[in-house]
């Protein structure tokens, strides 16, 4: 199977347009050791048997569509007009629209997505998209840096979600910025001492336990030092609570997996970033902006390019150049099928759902068994599980019972044995049911072969 | 064969009106989907009073029929590889296969935080594009985190970095040599680990300078990020010779791999000596471009970046597969979970469907194509600065007098989309042509066509070319004053 | 607000060329498509030489992208209910949910010739429905079977006449009543059935005119068929004493359920005495149109009719659900299998959807539309020739001088579909607008100031209209040529 | 769930401008019995339930996508290209191209269409399609009567399938044209007596058995009695077979489903009609004709319309009005994307398997248990297999094993119990296994309570 439409009569007429003799002459260059490499690949596949191989991969998952896994991405509603309208071909094959006039529709779908995430983050300038939460999170420490010019630190809380935290110090520890953790104190963070030399605080709500910090004081702490305070949030989230313009923010990031695509393992979903006018020039990744053609019509085009590589080269302000717009134009479609009545129904539901899911699991006699809801400070739609056997063993046995729930705590949050449960609007009581059953198994004395393998 | 041309200028009924945005046709109280409807919950009990908004976000509410019509028709004012002639130098606008978004979808419902027992699907096919990446790179390891091709560089300049430091020369090396040609990646990425950056001048022949290369090369140089073939379409023919002298001085050979659709199957980047090497799935491996992304940049290393990679991997026991975190060196994470999945279904979909003698085919059609492309372009008055067999792409120049943008601005009327310009700086109104090896002929017989009809029209009344395109939805708007003053968002202009 | 946007420019390939056909971007040797490779296979020996086809059929050799170019840029050569306004009168042009398109794909395995035992889901959903739209009908039972609206016509005068022989007037009852401004499949469809047609004319007030109905009835006439409201949209205020007159002397009462949305859900043909009633499940319930089909027309009728309906129906037995071929007087088999059954579950899927209520409130708001923009209309310029309340729909006219193919054509440089024009023919230049309730009344308000302008241009420039429109991809073809002189498929021009 | 855009404010207002006080007043005219019916419906769902529910549904059915079972409709390959392309919304949601300008898309691709059929058929004239396969050989039968006026007898061969010819009886009963049917001979169509007053002479190979009829020699009989002569073919053969046009068929019909069209449970599929030049004024439904443009471009427009129903009323050449437009969009996308290669790989494949699951059957030793496979005559793609038991309990022995297999053969073909079983390109050798292995299970003492379930 191949996608080539040349014929022996073509390879033959182009050969002799081109003033050769055969295909391998137009490969003269190439060093002849280097030729024709020796490849442990397979042959190809018609179609057939490629999706089978592929259909035979997928069916060795299992338990998908769970609601009760969290961790930053979670099942949620997408409606079924969503994933039509925005997968049509224009727009999944199209590149990059730096030829306006023939990309009105990925740069005004894109005008438009910016103004849903200034609407839901509270602030005036977003950009098109970046990757994913972690690395916004880490373009977000590497801005606050930027614009503070003289500071090399940053704080972040470490209810930042562990990979982004990761990322960021992956991003910030080459430039010899300093990466300072505040750790939390009863699952939120404490006031943290700033320094003069901080450039930010990188502060997540809900954070990754699930409970929803004090943004406004930790965002004046911040702002008292002289440092940039950026708001980690889950985009879902925003539909009810306070946005970071609220509070002061100086710049919200995160993944926007939550607001219109499926988990898919991991990805691609795509990560926002919306700062306050004065950050406007040291925002990466694309923009666009409103303008006029010729004819004095209203024209969307990518603007303020001299941020961006391609114009700047060593001195752009980031080196992305592909971000992740057709999952940020999902998040558009999706936001604009659900409305604002229609995102609030789905936070809310998430929200009755994980506390009804937390009640239940604290009135189901699991105590005794050294099961632990967290049920304070506030939780959003995530919470933590102190578990008698250690997080992995537990998600284990779970699955085992045919529950995909329980995302591990890291130990160094100091809690222990703990997952993170979660609950969305698609939970439902049988499930919560499943998990309350499966959790009073795993809480008869725990069997071995489970605990041993992994410990 | 078809020609193309321009469509007709009288414009009878066109109206003036803005097609409007999203919120334009937003009214109160109107909504395109039924989510599950929410029990009575009291919010301010459950979370907080203080921790809720006072106004909810402006989003649009709009009727489902609204909302498709609005979507359907901005599609229809976006060219796309589907509907389009799209041969963007350096983008490599291939076929992006329906096969592949089919099994894109299978996996959409997967947990990245599943058990591993749960997802074995998943690994195994992680694994199994590890191992083909490996192949078709001549590499030794490969990460599938990197979510891009910047990424991808990122992540490989960032392991390089991280491998001197191992060695104790983190402090010697502090420069990355790339081409005059060079992406603007390139370049950016180096800045953003902190390198400085030397660029080493193209010689007569459209390779890099062999002569200007030795003079900056030396002890003090970390990296040498090269493309191969270049972003003139040129292969290297004295790859080997500068894979020597980098790392004679103990530099490390970064492949760009933006240009692998020139080479698949036919050669690999580990051969030619190169350490880092990057793929963008979203050209050579079919993912589609979404106007702009998700892109996919996974790197390949040599066995002694191994351990410098970012966690996690994926494994094979022999209980079935793993991640495996167990990279002593490793940079640390570059995004969160395991990279952009469902691209990386594409792109295997695409590798075993092709296969190896399918791979091999992919190179030897796109270099076909695109030296036909350039004889015809050639034939169509259009100078070839550099002309010699190129490989995939290849670069020209509008004919004295004329503009590289007007050129592609006149292009648009015809339903074509013009090739890159402006790119690579090196040459002066640069007109950057890739074909791939998924278009005919005869599609590239009528671009040709259609670029003799543009000089035609600009010979016969300069000013033509000046104000095209006519047909499109808009026409050449305005960019100064789109950056000057910026309006980034819609906000409503009376009182909704 | 927000103004029609005018047509989406056609930015695919606008050329002065023809655009071509498939056959036309045809190289012999290419291929679209990878289907499992043959076994080396004698056909001769198995299939015996004689019965081999001597030359293969000529059909269309393409690459897989020229193929997703050709399809992509004829779809953008379409208008549709997703891209633009369509308010084709009788035609119930409203919005197809995506969902009905995700649960129909859900069924594309099942075999229709499986054991029950393997297909419950399948055979229970068919028996859900034909509960639904019994209920929704006001019949006592339903048939799936019929493929369209005609199908089921044909269906339901096929029973009625059956069933008068099963009486014993078979001979005597040769005549079906229709009033004149039905569809033309209801006279087509009696003369199907062996029937003589008799039109009985529309009184002033756009009804059947009473005394006329009278008249042409008797113990001769063997159904009459209507629908109410009527084609000219207009509730049939009498239907009541029209029933009891018409079973007075023996006749059957056909309801054509073309206009069913209009009443869904607040009134039932079977309560206004109908004996037979199909409906257009691409009108009312949702099921796409396709480019002019498949629709799905499924009958009820009362008890009276109901062993006389085509055979299999769905029944419940104590083990599930089961095939019932137990019809003693079944007119026989319609089609095969169980129906269009894609369309069937789009069907179910839309009245499960909307529930008792949601079905209420689609008629409401459909008959809201309609009179909204019928005063829109005359307000506009439109002369109303029956201006009452309407239902669903409402016929108006040119102003005098003008024609409605004029409008008609004028309309499409505007990006909106023309109503029905020259249909009911007991209307001059007859324009059926039939907004549906799907539409928002922003829509409704920019079509008719896009028909104020179309009038507005008339007046300044009376040959313009006539030359309508302008901006489409082809402009007024010319249909008397076409039907003169049949060009009917393609053929190569010269050898290829 | 609705798809309503009407807000309170939209309504009033609205009735406003019409000038009533309430909606119930705009349905005055409706008589007040008649108003608010007693419906036994369901409330409404959201997508999620709904979704759930018809979920459900799907799961109640078992072992789709087998590719062992017949009857005239079959699991085919079908390229996920093709799906793509002819399910673009443009056309899933246009109407019938009366406006030509705006429905160039549908309009063209029908005339391609035709012209596929055409070329498939070696007839000149083909319609935009018809509903199914069945009412196809109905149409053709009325055509036949229509254009031998005089004539009102058709004769029709058994070997048609039978739901076909009792759509023919259906629709020619009431017109009081008698339908004669022409019993098979060892399983093809015998040379059948023709007298004068036979307007057509109706006969389908393969036929229902799966057997190819000597197509000549019956157009011969057929044309010696002056009647017309009705090929009915599955398109999928005419690959490689002999086209009606090569033996004189004056009209070629059939069921389109298995060149592009999945199964879905019998439907929607398309019925294809194609004549010869001079039966075109008596061929129902739609036609699409090329023509030129006013400024001389070639154009699409469909045509001829004086036969049709919304033109000549009560004297139309039949009542169809929608056809089955998009399903033959489906098929000539999909002849398409197989090209006549790709078309003959299928079906040769497809035969391929056929007869090799016939020689592994005859080989399995089955005979001892009283099957028997009837590899005579030459067969394309379905033949016959005799059974012990009753066809009904074969079919549900096969399925509670797992194996969906064993189209029943009417009693009426006096063949005794049998079954037709056929193979496609997509059959595997595990699927002949499995169909073997089942089939020695049932030639075990037979279990008693199936036959009793099913006699
Ligand atoms: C030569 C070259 N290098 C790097 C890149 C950057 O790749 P990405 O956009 O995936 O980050 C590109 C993309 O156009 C490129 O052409
Ligand atoms: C009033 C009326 N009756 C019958 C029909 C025929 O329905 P179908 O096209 O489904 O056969 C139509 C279709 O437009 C119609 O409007």
């Amino acid at each position: 199977m191949n996608y080539l439409p040349h014929t022996p009569d073509d390879i033959a007429m182009a050969l002799r347009v081109i003033g050769v003799d055969s295909v391998d002459e137009l490969f003269a260059d190439m060093p002849k050791a280097l030729r024709k490499p020796d490849m442990d690949l397979p042959s190809g596949m018609d179609e057939t048997s490629l999706l089978e191989h592929l259909r035979g991969l997928a069916a060795k998952n299992k338990g998908g569509g769970s609601s009760l896994l969290g961790g930053g991405v979670r099942n949620h509603f997408i409606p079924s007009v969503t994933p039509h309208l925005a997968l049509q071909s224009e727009f999944v094959t199209a590149y990059t629209p730096y030829q306006a006039e023939v990309a009105q529709g990925i740069l005004q779908a894109t005008f438009e997505y910016q103004t849903m995430m200034s609407e839901l983050t509270g602030l005036p300038v977003s950009n098109a998209s970046m990757y994913d939460g972690a690395s916004s999170v880490a373009e977000a420490a590497l801005l606050a840096v930027r614009q503070a010019k003289k500071h090399n630190k940053v704080l972040i809380s470490s209810g930042v979600h562990p990979e982004s935290r990761e990322v960021a110090k992956t991003y910030l520890k080459p430039l010899g910025i300093e990466v300072v953790e505040i750790a939390l104190d009863n699952m939120i963070t404490p006031q943290p001492e700033v320094d003069d030399d901080v450039a930010g605080v990188i502060v997540q709500s809900p954070n990754f336990l699930g409970y929803i910090e004090p943004m406004a004081d930790l965002a004046n702490a911040a702002h008292d030092a002289g440092a940039l305070f950026i708001a980690v949030c889950d985009p879902l989230s925003l539909a009810v609570l306070k946005a970071p313009g609220d509070y002061g923010a100086d710049i919200a990031v995160g993944d926007g997996q939550t607001i219109g695509n499926p988990v898919a393992f991991g990805g691609p979903h795509f990560g926002y970033m919306v700062v306050s006018d004065d950050l406007l020039r040291q925002l990466p990744g694309r923009i666009v902006g409103e303008t006029t053609d010729e004819e004095g019509k209203r024209a969307f085009v990518l603007t303020l390019q001299a941020r961006e590589q391609h114009i700047r080269r060593s001195k752009a302000k980031s080196n992305i150049c592909s971000n992740h717009q057709l999952a940020a134009l999902m998040a558009a479609v999706n936001l604009s099928a659900l409305g604002p009545q229609g995102l609030r129904d789905v936070a809310t539901q998430s929200v009755h759902n994980a506390h009804s899911l937390a009640k239940q699991l604290a009135g189901a006699g699991l105590e005794d068994a050294g099961f632990k809801v967290e049920a304070e400070p506030n939780f959003f739609n995530e919470f933590v599980l102190r578990s008698p056997v250690p997080a992995k063993a537990l998600r284990r046995a779970l699955a085992d019972a045919g529950v995909q729930a329980g995302v591990p705590v890291p130990s160094a949050y100091g809690l222990g044995n703990a997952v993170v449960l979660s609950a969305t609007e698609l939970t439902t009581q049988a499930d919560i049911d499943a998990l309350i059953a499966a959790l009073q198994n795993v809480g008869q004395p725990a069997p071995k072969q489970v605990e041993v393998a992994y410990d | 064969m078809t020609k193309l041309a321009p469509k007709p200028h009288d414009v009878t009924t066109k109206t003036s009106d803005n097609f409007p945005l999203i919120f334009e046709r937003s009214r109160s109280g109107r909504r395109a989907s039924a989510p599950p409807k929410p029990a009575d919950t009291d919010l301010a009990a459950l979370l907080g009073a203080d921790n809720l908004r006072d106004t909810p976000p402006a989003l649009p509410e709009v009727s489902e029929l609204d909302l498709v019509r609005h979507y359907t028709q901005l599609a229809h004012r976006q060219f796309s590889i589907d509907g389009n002639f799209y041969p963007l130098g350096s983008c490599t606008m291939k076929y992006n296969p329906k096969v592949n978004e089919e099994t894109a979808k299978l996996f959409n419902d997967v947990h990245p935080y599943q058990d591993p027992s749960q997802v074995q699907g998943a690994l195994e096919l992680l694994y199994n594009l590890q191992h083909d990446l490996a192949e078709i790179t001549g590499t030794d390891a490969v990460s599938l985190q990197p979510a891009a091709g910047a990424h991808g560089e990122l992540t490989g300049i960032l392991m390089i970095r991280a491998y001197h430091e191992a060695n104790g020369e983190g402090e010697q090396r502090r420069v990355v040599i790339v081409p005059d040609g060079a992406h603007g990646t390139n370049p950016a990425t180096a800045t953003m680990v902190g390198y400085k950056v030397v660029e080493v001048p193209t010689g007569d022949n459209g390779e890099v300078n062999l002569e200007a290369f030795k003079e900056v090369l030396g002890d003090h140089v970390a990296a040498v990020m090269l493309t191969n073939p270049n972003t003139l379409g040129i292969f290297e023919t004295n790859i080997l010779e500068i894979s020597r002298l980098a790392h004679e001085v103990g530099a490390q050979l970064y492949y760009d791999g933006a240009n692998t659709n020139a080479i698949v199957g036919r050669a690999r980047p580990g051969d030619m000596g190169f350490d880092v090497v990057h793929l963008n799935l979203h050209k050579t491996f079919t993912t589609p471009h979404g106007g702009g992304g998700p892109g996919t940049g996974p790197v390949g290393v040599k066995a002694h970046l191994r351990d410098f990679l970012p966690a996690p991997l994926v494994k094979k026991t022999a209980d079935g597969f793993d991640l495996d975190f167990d990279l002593p060196h490793s940079i640390g994470r570059m995004r969160s979970f395991y990279g952009n999945f469902g691209n990386l279904v594409r792109a295997y979909t695409y590798i075993r469907a092709l296969g190896k003698e399918g791979l091999e085919q992919v190179s030897a059609m796109a270099v076909l194509n695109a030296n036909y492309l350039r004889v015809r372009l050639k034939e169509a008055g259009f100078p070839i600065p550099f002309d010699r067999i190129n490989m995939h792409e290849f670069v020209a120049q509008p004919p004295e007098g004329l503009k590289a943008i007007d050129i592609a601005k006149a292009l648009l009327d015809y339903g074509v989309h013009p090739m890159t310009v402006y790119f690579p700086l090196v040459v002066k109104e640069a007109m950057m042509v890739e074909p791939t090896e998924t278009e005919s002929l005869e599609t590239l017989d009528a671009y040709a066509a259609v670029l003799a009809d543009v000089l035609r029209r600009a010979n016969d009344d300069p000013a033509d070319l000046l104000h095209a395109p006519y047909q499109t939805p808009v026409r050449r708007p305005d960019e100064v004053t789109a950056a000057r003053n910026p309006v980034l968002r819609y906000r409503p202009s009376e009182p909704v």
